[in-house]
C-alpha cells in the first residue's frame, strides 16, 4: 500500500490529483459543518454583495452566501459523480466481463448491442432517460450512469479479453478451477486496476455532464446547491455580479482537472510493471 | 337609461377610435420614415402560425403581423378598430353589431366580407377545433352576417367587454374558404388581412414577413420587412443587441434590462402591468381547503421581498387578487402585509401547531416559477412549514398537474380586463380553474359586473369581488412584474404593451441612424 | 578511408551508466574492443549483460539518461564521440549500418518495401527516386529474391519472416557501409530460414569484407560465424580471443559455464527407456483442433466457410515415463495439440489417457486435471501478478487435496526446496522474483499436484542459457524422483536431442513422424526433419563449419 | 479488406439503426405526456382528444404502431410534429444540414490544431511545449461547453466586440457573414476534441517514435524531419480515425449545448425542444437521425481505416 502510494506519489499528476481530490474529499465531508451561513438562507439585505470578509466569495441572487452553497454543493455534485460514474462503470464491467467470459454468439450480440446504443451520444442518451424518469438530481444520476454503462462495457470487456488470454488464466483452467473462482481470483483483480483508472477520468466527465444536464433544465432543480445548477442559474446575473458564475464553474473545472489528474496518476501507478 | 348607455357606448367606441391615433400625437414629433427590416429577437420558438391556435407570445407577434382581428387593444387597455370602424349593442348588452371595413383583401387577393368573420368566430366556438380563444371571446351564442360589412354577435349573457374580448389574441380573421376546406394548412402559410405578408418561416429559427401593400390603411405599416430572429439563450439575444444585430428585444429579464439601461444607442421600455406569478391551492385538497392554512401561508411572505427577489424592483406589490393598479375599474384593498404570529395562531387553530409539509410544484418555464417557489419555501419555513420544491418540465406539469394539483405556481400575462382575468382563472366555470375555489358569491358578482356599463359600480362590484378573494385566499399572489423589452434607439414609436402579448408594430419605424440590411 | 593495420572499430575504455530515480545503474565497464576490416567480432552475453547498449553507443545512439565515462569510440579515423547528431545522421547507414533482431518490428508496417530501401540510397548517395528504385530492385535480385521487383511494391505483412530480414540486410549493406552491427539478427526466425539468411550474411560478408560486430547470446552460432569473440557479462568483458580457442580453452569461469550450458545433442541427459511393453500412457487418435467460427452472415449468405486448422488428424502414443520431445517451426501446432490434451481448445477425435476416453472437454474431470499438468513458455504470464507465491502454490493442493502429507504451507516449503528456491520466496510476488526463479514456482506448482504426465510448452525459450540448463537439471531430476512422463514441446533441436527418448517433428498441423531421439539424425529420416536437422547449427565444439554462398 | 468486411459493416448499420429505433421508440412510449394533448393544446374537448387518438393510432398496441412508424420511416415518413403540425422530416434534414456544418467546421478546425499540438507535445516530450499542451488539455477538458460558450461569447463578443455573439446565417445566403456567426460555435464545441485528441496523437505518436522500425529508421541516418513525418507519422495517425469517428458521438452531443447557446437551428436545437414540448414524432426522428450520422461516420472510419492499415486482414 504504502508502496502504491509512494508510486502514485512519484508523477506530478498523481501528487496534483491526490491533493486536488483530496481537498475536494474534505469539502464534501466537512464542508457542511464548516459553513458560515445556511446554504439556503436568504438575505433580503446582502444581494449580489462582492466578495468580502462577511462573506468570502460573495452572495447570489437571494443573497445567499456562496461559499456555503459551493461547500454544500460539493456533496451532491461529487457525491453523485462518483456515484452515478461507479453504477454505470459496474454496470459496464458486469456486461462487458460477462459478455468476454461468456463469449462466442452471446458475446457477439452483446457487444453488437452496446455499439448500437453507443450511437446515440450520451448527452442524448441522459437527456431521453431524465426526461423520462423526471428532472431531478436522483433521475439524472441514473441517467448518467445509463448512458456510461454502454462504452464501460466496451472498455470493461477489453480489458477482460485481454486477461482472459494470460496463461494464468490458462494454467487456471488447465488445472480445473472453478468458474467463480478463475473469474473472481485470476481475473478480476487484474480488471479491476485499468477500469478503476478509467472510472477515475469518467468522474470529471460525469461532473460536467450533470451541470450541462442542469444547465439543459433536466438535472438538479432549485433551490439545490449543485455547482452545475449554480452555473447555470447565474449566467443570467453575468453582468451585474460575476462571482455568481466564477466560483462553481471554478470548481468544477477544478474537481474535473483533480480526477483527470489523479486518473493519470493511477494510471502509472496501478501498473505493476513498472 | 337605455338610451344614455348607448350613447356611452357609442363614444366610447369613439374615444377608442381617438386613442388609435394617439401614438403619432404622443411621438411623432417627426414624420414616421417608410421602409427598412426590422429584426426582433423573440426567447421562443414559434412552433405555431396558425392564427386561431397560438399559445405564446411570439406566436401572437407572428399573428398579430399578418393577420387582424374585428378589434386591436391600445396600450390604454382599450378596445381600437381594426377590421371593425364601429360597433354599438342593445341596452342589454346581449346583442352586439360590428360594422366591418370595405374593401379589404386577404393576402391571396380574396375580399374579406362578413361571411369571413362570421366563419372564423364559428371555428374558434368550435370546440372541435380547440382554440384557445373559444374560452376568451365571452358568452358568444350566435353570430350572423347582417349583410358584407356587419356582422351581429347574440351572446348568451349581458357582456359590457365584448369589444376587448374579441381583441383577443387568438379571435382573427381569416378566410371562410380557408376553413371549409382544410383549416389545418395555416400552420405553414398565412391568408390573413394583416399588415404583413409571410416570407418565410422555420418555427426554429427564423420569421420573415413583408409590408402588404393591400393593408387597409394606405400609410401603414412603415417598415419594408420584418424579421422575427429566435433566440433559446437569453443572453444571446441581449449581446445581439448590444451589437447591433437586432433591433429589438421582446421580452427583457430584470437583470438584462438594468445592463442595458444606460447603454449607448439602447431605450429600454417598461410598463407596469398585471402580469403575475402566483401560487395555487387545491382548495378541494387537504390541508389546502382549510382558508386558515392558505391565509397563514400568505401571512409569511415579505412581499417587498419576494418584488425584489422575482423582479429585481420591477415590480409591484401583489394582495393575492388577480387586479392591480394596471386594470381599469381597480379599487386598492388594505396591503396584507408579513405577519408570522398571526400565521403561527391560525395554523394552530386549523390543527397544525407545529406547521406541515407540503409539496410545491413548479414547472421549469418560465424560471420565474421556480424563483418564486423558492424564496416562499424560505419564508414559509419561519411559521414552521416545510416547503418541498418539485421543479418539472412543462409539457408534465401540464399533463399531470395543472388545474389537478394541491399546490403548485402559475404564471399569466395581463389580461385586458378584470373580467378576462376572473373568468379565465377563479370563477366555478372559469376556463382554467386551477384552485377549484368554486365560490358562489365570488361567481355571482363577477356575473354582475359583466352585465354593468356603469364604471363606478363595476369598480364598487370588482372591489368586492376582490375582497372575498383577499378573504379566501384561493391562490398566493405576492407580486406584479412590470412588462421590460428594450429596443435600439433608431427604431421608432414602438410602445411596450402592458399586456405583453400585443406590440403593433405596424406604427413602427427607423430613422436615419439604423443600418441598411440586405432585404 | 581506413589503411589495413587500422581497426575500423575501436572501443578504449568506455563505460555508460543509466542516471535512474534510485541513483546510477552502470551498464558497461571499461570496454575494450577492435573490429578490423572483414573480420567478424562476435559478442556474446546473456540478457542484461550490456550488448544492446554498447551498440547503441557505438551508434551514438543512447537515451537521454545516458552518462558516458571518457572512453573512446572510433569509426576508422572518425572519433565518433565528438560527432554532433547531425553528423552521425550522415554516418549512420553510410559508415556503420545495424541489423536487428526481428525484421517484423525493425520494417515499417505501412511504408513498401521498396521505400525502405531506396530511402537509404536516396539519401546517402545522392540518387534520384527512380534511380534507387532500380538499385533496390537489382540489390534485392541479388540477396536471392526471386521477384524484386515485386518485391519492392510489397508492404512487410505481405512478405515472410525470412524475406522481410533479406530486405533488411540489403538496407544494411546498401551503402557499402565500413561496419555493420547484428543486433541477434536470426533469433526471431524459424531454424530453417536463419539458417539461410546465416548463409546469406556469411556470403555478403565474404564479398564485401565489411567489418561486422555480431552480437547473440547463442554460443553455438557465434562459434561457427564468428572469427573473434568476446564474452560480456554484467557490462564487462570478461574473455576474448579467437574463437576456436576460446572454445577448446576458456579462462574465465563464466565462459566456462556459458559453454557447459549449451546443449550437446550426444550427451544425452535421461536413461534409456525402462520398458516399452507397458501399455501407452496416452492413445491420441486422430486429434484435430480448428479456430474460426462461421459467421452469421456467411450462414445467411450460404457461402463456404473455411477453418484454420491447428492441428490435422494427430495420432500419437506417449508411454508412461518416457520424455516425448515435440519439434517444429512456430506455427506447427505444437502448442495446438499441448492445449488440446489440457483442455484450453476444443478438439475432434479421441484422446485416451490411461485407458480412460476423452472425447472432449467434459470428460476432462479432476482426476484428469491433476494427472495432467501444463508449464507454460513465459512464466511472467502464467503467474498472476497479484497473487503472492504462497497462494499461487496453495491451489494445486487446495484443488487436489492429499490430507495426509502436512499442512498446506509446508508441502509449499517442501516443494520450494525441491525446485532450489528458498522458503522465504512463499512470501513474494511473482514480479520480485527472476525470470529463472518464476519458472521454477511454475514447475513447483505443476509437479505440487504429483501428476503422470507434465507437457512442457517452450519452458525454456524465454530464459538466458545458464538459466535454462539449471532449470533442465531440476526437470531431469524430477523426472528420476517422480517418474512422471514428459511431453517437451520446444524449437531448440539440440536441447530436444539431448534430453528426449523420442521426437516428433511437426509441419503446419501435420504430424510429420515419431523416431527415437537417437535416430533422429539418421538418413532414412522424412525430407521434412532432414531439413530441420541440416539447419540446425551444432553445438559450440571444436568442429567450425564454413559458411557456403547459398 | 473485402467486399463481405463492408457487407459486414453495413449490416452492423442496420442492426443499430434496429436498435436504436427500438429503444427511443420504447422511451417516447413511457414519456409522460399525451400526444393528443399535446397536439390539441389544454383546450381540447375530451372527445376530440378521443377521435385525434384514433386518427393518430395512439389506442394501437404498441408494437403496432412501432410497425406503423418503422415503415413510416422507411419511406422516409417520420411523422407529423405535434408543436408545429408540420411533417417531421423535412424540417429535421434542414436542421441536420446547419448541424452538420457546424460539426465539420468543428472536426476540420479540431484536426488543424489538435494534431500540430499533439506532434509538437510528443517530440517536445517533457519540454515546456508538452508541458503547456497538456495544461491547455487538462483545462480543455474540464469545462462543460456552456462554461466555455459564455465565457467565450462574454469575453469575444461582449467585451472586445470581434465577433457576433449569436445567431446563424445559412452559409449559402452569406458565406462570409455565416462563417463569421460559426467562429465562436465552432471553438466552443471543438475544445474538448482539441484537448482530447491532441493528447491522443501525442500518446500515440510518443509509442510509435519507440518502436523498433521507428529506431531502424534513424539508424539508417534519415533526416529526423523524414523519420517523424513518413515514419512516425503515418503510423500515429491511423488509430486517431478511429477516435475521432467516435468523438463524432461526442461532437453531437456537444451540438446540443451549443445550438442552444449561439441560436443555431440545428438538429440538436430540434431536440431540445421537442424534448421539452414532448413532441414525440421529433424526438424519435432526431435520435434516429443522430445515431444515423453517428454510425455512418464510423462506417466510413472504419472502413478507411482498414483501406489505410494494410497490416489487419479483414475478412
Amino acid at each position: 500500500m504504502t508502496d502504491f502510494l509512494r508510486r502514485l506519489f512519484r508523477t506530478p499528476q498523481g501528487l496534483l490529483g491526490c491533493l486536488i481530490v483530496g481537498l475536494i474529499l474534505l469539502a464534501v465531508v466537512a464542508g457542511s459543518w464548516v459553513t458560515p451561513y445556511g446554504p439556503n438562507d436568504m438575505q433580503a439585505l446582502a444581494r449580489y454583495k462582492a466578495p468580502s470578509a462577511a462573506h468570502w466569495l460573495g452572495t447570489d441572487q437571494y443573497g445567499r452566501d456562496i461559499l456555503s452553497r459551493l461547500l454544500d454543493g460539493a456533496r451532491s455534485t461529487v457525491v453523485m459523480a462518483v456515484l452515478a460514474t461507479f453504477i454505470g462503470t459496474l454496470g459496464g464491467a458486469i456486461l462487458g466481463t460477462g459478455s468476454a467470459y461468456l463469449g462466442g454468439r452471446a458475446d457477439e450480440f452483446i457487444m453488437r448491442t452496446v455499439d448500437a446504443v453507443m450511437a446515440i451520444p450520451s448527452l442524448l442518451l441522459a437527456l431521453l432517460v431524465v426526461s423520462l424518469l423526471g428532472s431531478n438530481s436522483a433521475n439524472a444520476l441514473l441517467a448518467i450512469a445509463i448512458a456510461f454503462v454502454p462504452s464501460m462495457a466496451r472498455i470493461s470487456r477489453s480489458v477482460a479479453l485481454t486477461v482472459r488470454k494470460q496463461d494464468y488464466v490458462s494454467a487456471a483452467v488447465a488445472r480445473g478451477e472453478g468458474a467463480a473462482y478463475i473469474v473472481l481470483r485470476e481475473m478480476l483483480p487484474n480488471v479491476i486496476a485499468p477500469i478503476v483508472v478509467e472510472m477515475t477520468i469518467r468522474v470529471s466527465f460525469a461532473v460536467m455532464l450533470f451541470a450541462t444536464l442542469s444547465f439543459l433544465g433536466l438535472g438538479a432543480q432549485p433551490p439545490a446547491s449543485d455547482w452545475g445548477l449554480m452555473v447555470s442559474e447565474a449566467r443570467q446575473f453575468l453582468h451585474r455580479s460575476y462571482w455568481i458564475l466564477l466560483w462553481p464553474s471554478a470548481a468544477i473545472a477544478l474537481t474535473a482537472i483533480g480526477f483527470n489528474l489523479l486518473g493519470d496518476g493511477l494510471r502509472d501507478a496501478l501498473n505493476p510493471r513498472t | 337609461m337605455s338610451i344614455s348607455r348607448r350613447a356611452f357606448l357609442r363614444s366610447s367606441a369613439a374615444v377608442a377610435a381617438l386613442s388609435l391615433a394617439l401614438p403619432e400625437f404622443a411621438f411623432a414629433q417627426t414624420k414616421a420614415e417608410a421602409g427598412g427590416t426590422l429584426r426582433v429577437a423573440v426567447d421562443q420558438a414559434i412552433s405555431v402560425i396558425h392564427p386561431l391556435l397560438t399559445r405564446v407570445n411570439p406566436e401572437y407577434l407572428a399573428v398579430e403581423l399578418l393577420y387582424s382581428g374585428l378589434t386591436r387593444l391600445g396600450v390604454n387597455m382599450q378596445p381600437e378598430p381594426d377590421l371593425a370602424t364601429s360597433w354599438e349593442s342593445n341596452d342589454d348588452l346581449t346583442e352586439w353589431t360590428f360594422t366591418l371595413r370595405e374593401g379589404v383583401k386577404f393576402h391571396d387577393g380574396s375580399p374579406c366580407t362578413a361571411a369571413d368573420a362570421v366563419a372564423s368566430f364559428e371555428a374558434i366556438l368550435n370546440p372541435e377545433m380547440a382554440s384557445p380563444a373559444r374560452n376568451n371571446v365571452g358568452p358568444i351564442d350566435k353570430i350572423e352576417a347582417v349583410d358584407d360589412t356587419t356582422v351581429r354577435f347574440t351572446l348568451s349573457t349581458p357582456y359590457a367587454d365584448l369589444p376587448v374580448a374579441l381583441s383577443y389574441n387568438n379571435a382573427r380573421i381569416i378566410p371562410a374558404a380557408v376553413i371549409s376546406s382544410d383549416f389545418q394548412s395555416l400552420r405553414s402559410k398565412a391568408v390573413g388581412t394583416g399588415p404583413f405578408k409571410l416570407v418565410s418561416y422555420e418555427p426554429d429559427r427564423l420569421l420573415v414577413v413583408e409590408r402588404n401593400p393591400d393593408f387597409y390603411d394606405p400609410e401603414r405599416p412603415y417598415l419594408d420587412r420584418i424579421e422575427l430572429h429566435v433566440f433559446p439563450d437569453l443572453g444571446a439575444q441581449i449581446s445581439s443587441l448590444i451589437s447591433g444585430d437586432i433591433d429589438m428585444v421582446s421580452t427583457v429579464a430584470p437583470n438584462d434590462f438594468m445592463r442595458l439601461e444606460g447603454q449607448d444607442g439602447i431605450d429600454t421600455l417598461r410598463a407596469a402591468s398585471g402580469q403575475f406569478c402566483n401560487v395555487n391551492f387545491g382548495t378541494d385538497i387537504a390541508p389546502f381547503n382549510d382558508v386558515r392554512v392558505r391565509k397563514a401561508l400568505a401571512l409569511t411572505i415579505d412581499r417587498d421581498a419576494m418584488v425584489d427577489f422575482m423582479t429585481e424592483g420591477f415590480g409591484t406589490k401583489g394582495n393575492d387578487t388577480p387586479l392591480n393598479e394596471s386594470y381599469p375599474f381597480f379599487k386598492a384593498l388594505p396591503q396584507r402585509e408579513k405577519n408570522i404570529e398571526e400565521a403561527k395562531k391560525l395554523l394552530a387553530e386549523a390543527g397544525f401547531p407545529d406547521g406541515f409539509t407540503a409539496e410545491l410544484v413548479a414547472s421549469d418555464r418560465p424560471a420565474i416559477r421556480t424563483q418564486l417557489a423558492v424564496a416562499l419555501k424560505e419564508m414559509a419555513k419561519e411559521a414552521g412549514i416545510t416547503i418541498n420544491v418539485n421543479t418539472m418540465p412543462h409539457a408534465t406539469y401540464l399533463d399531470q398537474v395543472w388545474t389537478k394539483g394541491a399546490f403548485y405556481v402559475g404564471f399569466y400575462n395581463m389580461q385586458p380586463t378584470p373580467d378576462g382575468i376572473l373568468k379565465l382563472l377563479f370563477t366555478s366555470d372559469a376556463a382554467w380553474n386551477e384552485t377549484r375555489w368554486n365560490n358562489k358569491t365570488f361567481d355571482d358578482l363577477v356575473a354582475k359586473a359583466r352585465a354593468v356599463a356603469d364604471p363606478a359600480e363595476r369598480t364598487e362590484l370588482y372591489t368586492q369581488a376582490q375582497q372575498l378573494m383577499h378573504d379566501e385566499v384561493p391562490s398566493l399572489i405576492p407580486a406584479f412584474f412590470d412588462v421590460l423589452g428594450a429596443k435600439r434607439s433608431w427604431v421608432q414609436d414602438y410602445q411596450i404593451h402592458p399586456r405583453a402579448s400585443v406590440f403593433r408594430l405596424d406604427y413602427a419605424w427607423l430613422n436615419t441612424e439604423a443600418p441598411t440590411r440586405k432585404g | 578511408m581506413t589503411s589495413d593495420n587500422t581497426p575500423v572499430l575501436t572501443i578504449r575504455d568506455y563505460s555508460l551508466a543509466y542516471r535512474v530515480p534510485a541513483g546510477k545503474i552502470e551498464v558497461l565497464k571499461g570496454i575494450d574492443l577492435t573490429v578490423h576490416r572483414g573480420e567478424i567480432v562476435g559478442l556474446v552475453g546473456e540478457s542484461g549483460s550490456g550488448k544492446s547498449s554498447l551498440a547503441s553507443a557505438i551508434m551514438r545512439y543512447l537515451p537521454g539518461n545516458a552518462e558516458e565515462n571518457a572512453g573512446e569510440i572510433r569509426l576508422g579515423e572518425t572519433d565518433l564521440r565528438a560527432q554532433s547528431q547531425r553528423a552521425m545522421a550522415d554516418i549512420r547507414g553510410r559508415r556503420i549500418s545495424m541489423v536487428f533482431q526481428d525484421p517484423a518490428t525493425s520494417l515499417n508496417p505501412t511504408l513498401r518495401l521498396g521505400e525502405q530501401l531506396a530511402e537509404v540510397l536516396i539519401r546517402h548517395q545522392g540518387l534520384s527516386k527512380d534511380q534507387a528504385w532500380r538499385e533496390g530492385e537489382a540489390r534485392l535480385a541479388h540477396v536471392g529474391l526471386k521477384t524484386p521487383a515485386e518485391m519492392m511494391r510489397r508492404f512487410p505483412h505481405e512478405v515472410s519472416g525470412g524475406e522481410k530480414q533479406r530486405v533488411v540486410i540489403t538496407t544494411a549493406f546498401a551503402c557499402n557501409p565500413e561496419l555493420i552491427i547484428f543486433d541477434e539478427p536470426t533469433t526471431a526466425l524459424d531454424v530453417i530460414t536463419a539458417r539461410q539468411i546465416l548463409d546469406l550474411f556469411g556470403a555478403l560478408q565474404a564479398e564485401t569484407g565489411v567489418a561486422s560486430l555480431y552480437i547473440s547470446h547463442d554460443l553455438a552460432l557465434l562459434s561457427q560465424t564468428a572469427r573473434r569473440v568476446a564474452v560480456l557479462e554484467k557490462g564487462t568483458i570478461v574473455e576474448e580471443g579467437e574463437t576456436a580457442a576460446l572454445f577448446r580453452a576458456p579462462a574465465h569461469p563464466y565462459t566456462r559455464a556459458l559453454i557447459d550450458a549449451v546443449p550437446h545433442p550426444e550427451k544425452p541427459l535421461v536413461e534409456a527407456p525402462v520398458g516399452t511393453t507397458a501399455p501407452p500412457l496416452v492413445r491420441i487418435r486422430d486429434v484435430s483442433v480448428h479456430y474460426g467460427r462461421k459467421g452469421l452472415l456467411d450462414t445467411l449468405l450460404r457461402r463456404d466457410f473455411q477453418r484454420v486448422a491447428g492441428n490435422r488428424s494427430i495420432t500419437l502414443d506417449i508411454q508412461p515415463g518416457e520424455v516425448l520431445g515435440i519439434v517444429g517451426e512456430s506455427g506447427s501446432g505444437k502448442s495446438t495439440l499441448a492445449k488440446a490434451m489440457t483442455g484450453l481448445n476444443a478438439f475432434e477425435g479421441l484422446i485416451e489417457f490411461d485407458g480412460r476416453p476423452l472425447r472432449g472437454l467434459s470428460d476432462m474431470n479432476r482426476s484428469y486435471r491433476r494427472d495432467v499438468q501444463i508449464i507454460f513458455q513465459h512464466p511472467d504470464a502464467s503467474l498472476n501478478p497479484r497473487q503472492k507465491i504462497s497462494e499461487i502454490l496453495a491451489r494445486p493442493i487446495k484443488l487436489y487435496g492429499n490430507k495426509d502429507a502436512g499442512t498446506t504451507r509446508d508441502r509449499i516449503v517442501a516443494m520450494l526446496e525441491r525446485v532450489r528456491l528458498p522458503a522465504s520466496t512463499i512470501d513474494r510476488y511473482p514480479h520480485q522474483l527472476s525470470g529463472g526463479e518464476k519458472q521454477r514456482i511454475a514447475i513447483a506448482r505443476a509437479f505440487l499436484s504429483n501428476p503422470r504426465l507434465v507437457i512442457c510448452d517452450e519452458i525454456t525459450s524465454a530464459l538466458d542459457v545458464s538459466v535454462q540448463a539449471s532449470v533442465i537439471e531440476l526437470l531431469m531430476e524430477l523426472h528420476r524422483e517422480t517418474g512422471a512422463t514428459y511431453v517437451f514441446i520446444t524449437h531448440d533441436i539440440n536441447l530436444v536431442r539431448q534430453i528426449a527418448h523420442r521426437i516428433a517433428v511437426m509441419y503446419r498441423g501435420d504430424l510429420i513422424e515419431v523416431a527415437p531421439a537417437s535416430a533422429i539424425a539418421d538418413p532414412d529420416r522424412k525430407p521434412y526433419t532432414r531439413e530441420l536437422l541440416a539447419a540446425v547449427t551444432p553445438p559450440a565444439s571444436t568442429q567450425r563449419a564454413q559458411p557456403t554462398l547459398s | 479488406m473485402s467486399a463481405s468486411y463492408i457487407l459486414k459493416r453495413i449490416a452492423l448499420i442496420f442492426y443499430t439503426l434496429v436498435v436504436v429505433s427500438l429503444l427511443v421508440f420504447a422511451i417516447t412510449q413511457i414519456l409522460p405526456a399525451d400526444a393528443a394533448v399535446m397536439m390539441l393544446g389544454e383546450n381540447a374537448t375530451a372527445d376530440a382528444l378521443e377521435a385525434l387518438r384514433q386518427q393518430m393510432g395512439l389506442n394501437d398496441p404498441i408494437w403496432l404502431q412501432y410497425l406503423h412508424w418503422a415503415g413510416g420511416v422507411l419511406q422516409g415518413d417520420f411523422g407529423t410534429s405535434l408543436r408545429t403540425g408540420q411533417p417531421v422530416g423535412p424540417a429535421l434534414f434542414s436542421a441536420l444540414g446547419t448541424s452538420l456544418t457546424l460539426a465539420a467546421f468543428a472536426l476540420v478546425f479540431m484536426l488543424l490544431l489538435a494534431i500540430p499540438m499533439g506532434i509538437i507535445a510528443a517530440v517536445r516530450r517533457g519540454k515546456f511545449a508538452d508541458l503547456s499542451v497538456s495544461f491547455i488539455s487538462y483545462i480543455g477538458v474540464s469545462l462543460p461547453e456552456f462554461v466555455t460558450a459564455t465565457l467565450a461569447v462574454v469575453l469575444v463578443a461582449d467585451w472586445w466586440k470581434l465577433l457576433p455573439p449569436a445567431g446563424y446565417v445559412p452559409l449559402t445566403q452569406d458565406f462570409w457573414g455565416g462563417l463569421e456567426r460559426l467562429i465562436l460555435p465552432v471553438i466552443v464545441v471543438s475544445v474538448m476534441m482539441i484537448a482530447h485528441v491532441s493528447r491522443m496523437v501525442r500518446s500515440e505518436l510518443v509509442d510509435v517514435m519507440h518502436t523498433d522500425y521507428i529506431r531502424a529508421a534513424r539508424l539508417k541516418g534519415l533526416t529526423p524531419r523524414r523519420v517523424l513525418f513518413r515514419h512516425g507519422l503515418r503510423n500515429a495517425l491511423l488509430p486517431t480515425i478511429t477516435i475521432v469517428a467516435l468523438d463524432v458521438g461526442y461532437l453531437l452531443g456537444g451540438v446540443i449545448v451549443v445550438e442552444e447557446i449561439f441560436s443555431i437551428p440545428g438538429i440538436g436545437r430540434s431536440l431540445m425542444s421537442a424534448i421539452q414540448a414532448r413532441d414525440l414524432p421529433v424526438i424519435q426522428a432526431g435520435v434516429m437521425i443522430m445515431a444515423t450520422t453517428y454510425a455512418v461516420v464510423n462506417f466510413i472510419a472504419d472502413v478507411t481505416y482498414a483501406w489505410l492499415d494494410k497490416r489487419i486482414q479483414y475478412d
